[in-house]
């Protein structure tokens, strides 16, 4: 299945840009996808930690992915 | 009251949204940017956000004070973009009845937020830049 | 800066004064007239100032915090004479590198300048007024 | 000697004003004055507390005093 990701802050610097698409198997879980993107951008493995967000929420490492959530990748946060 | 915005930060602004009558205390807590990190002198600082999310997040950071402590009014502004060198990232105001109260909820939704938000900043010094806290 | 004034005080102000390029944090406290003691409804408040004694006591305060925490900049403004309800009694703030110093000082200064500050406030409500802390 | 006294809040209510002369023993320690104002003024025995201060300080209890001094009554403070 085909879906869209958003990336912020180094993860967005990391994969050129803002959005992009990826296909991946039907039924991935978020550490899947974790995986995916660590194999496919080996410098992902370099961050501190990062996390996914499903529809502008944390969720749990083995929640499957829907094609049609708002997927993001979510590197170490630095607001404050 | 909650706000991520691109506009320099009115600090009166928020403590007058966290006034109450019944409010004996207000603790405020302003965030802004340093001239230095560490050894490195910083020209200027970045934050990109996640709008949506942080919005969201920064409303939970809110409802989790309100459960903890009797706050009467909270409100929380976050800066985006480009900051220059003591411009504000971030205030924070919380009302409460007693000044302890004030104090640990307005502690707490710093660093909470310092925690949870989905807020990236991005220091700038001479010869090189470098997102904060991405790598270990 | 300290000040003890019988004018509004102006928040703005007093967090400027705060304001250094070396700081990242800066904590503000703002004591504000309740309407409620107890079960009590207070229509006003006066504040009595032993103004010359006021004013090296909260000195002291000063002087201790940056002694006891890296505070960059320290100011406190008291009013003094009489508040209407939501008037600003009180004004502390203090700008540290980094923000738990800067909730430490900040609350350390409220928490002294309440034990030993020669000020005194008197509650006006409905059919009486009182000193407050004056009896057991 | 004659020594002037300052009071505030409720002290000052109690004396019925500000600012005021006593007559007492020369070489009086501050003990000696508190004890001489609450025989003077008997409300004063109802505070929660009350001390002197001396030229704008705080001072111990038998610090003597001068009839040059600054001297202040001090009722239980209640600022902020």
């Amino acid at each position: 299945m085909k879906i869209n990701i958003l990336a912020f802050g180094i993860a967005r610097e990391i994969m050129g840009k803002q959005e992009f698409t990826l296909d991946i198997p039907s039924q991935s879980k978020v550490q899947d996808l974790l995986m995916m993107l660590e194999n496919q951008f080996p410098k992902f493995k370099d961050l501190a930690s990062k996390t996914i967000a499903l529809n502008e929420e944390y969720v749990k490492m083995d929640r499957e992915i829907n094609p049609n959530d708002e997927i993001a990748i979510i590197p170490p946060v630095s607001g404050g | 009251m909650i706000k991520i915005t691109d506009q320099p930060i009115n600090i009166s602004e928020v403590i007058e949204l966290a006034n109450a009558d019944g409010a004996g205390a207000i603790d405020v807590f302003i965030g802004t940017v340093r001239n230095k990190t560490q050894e490195k002198q910083v020209t200027q600082l970045e934050f990109e956000a996640y709008e949506g999310m942080a919005v969201k997040e920064l409303e939970k950071i809110a409802k989790s004070a309100k459960s903890k402590w009797p706050v009467e009014k909270i409100a929380i502004y976050h800066r985006k973009g480009i900051l220059e060198i003591g411009e504000v990232a971030v205030v924070i105001a919380v009302s409460t009845p007693h000044r302890k109260d004030a104090f640990e909820a307005c502690q707490f939704a710093i660093d909470t937020l310092k925690e949870t938000v989905p807020i990236w900043k991005k220091e700038v010094f001479e010869g090189g830049e470098e997102w904060v806290s991405a790598h270990p």
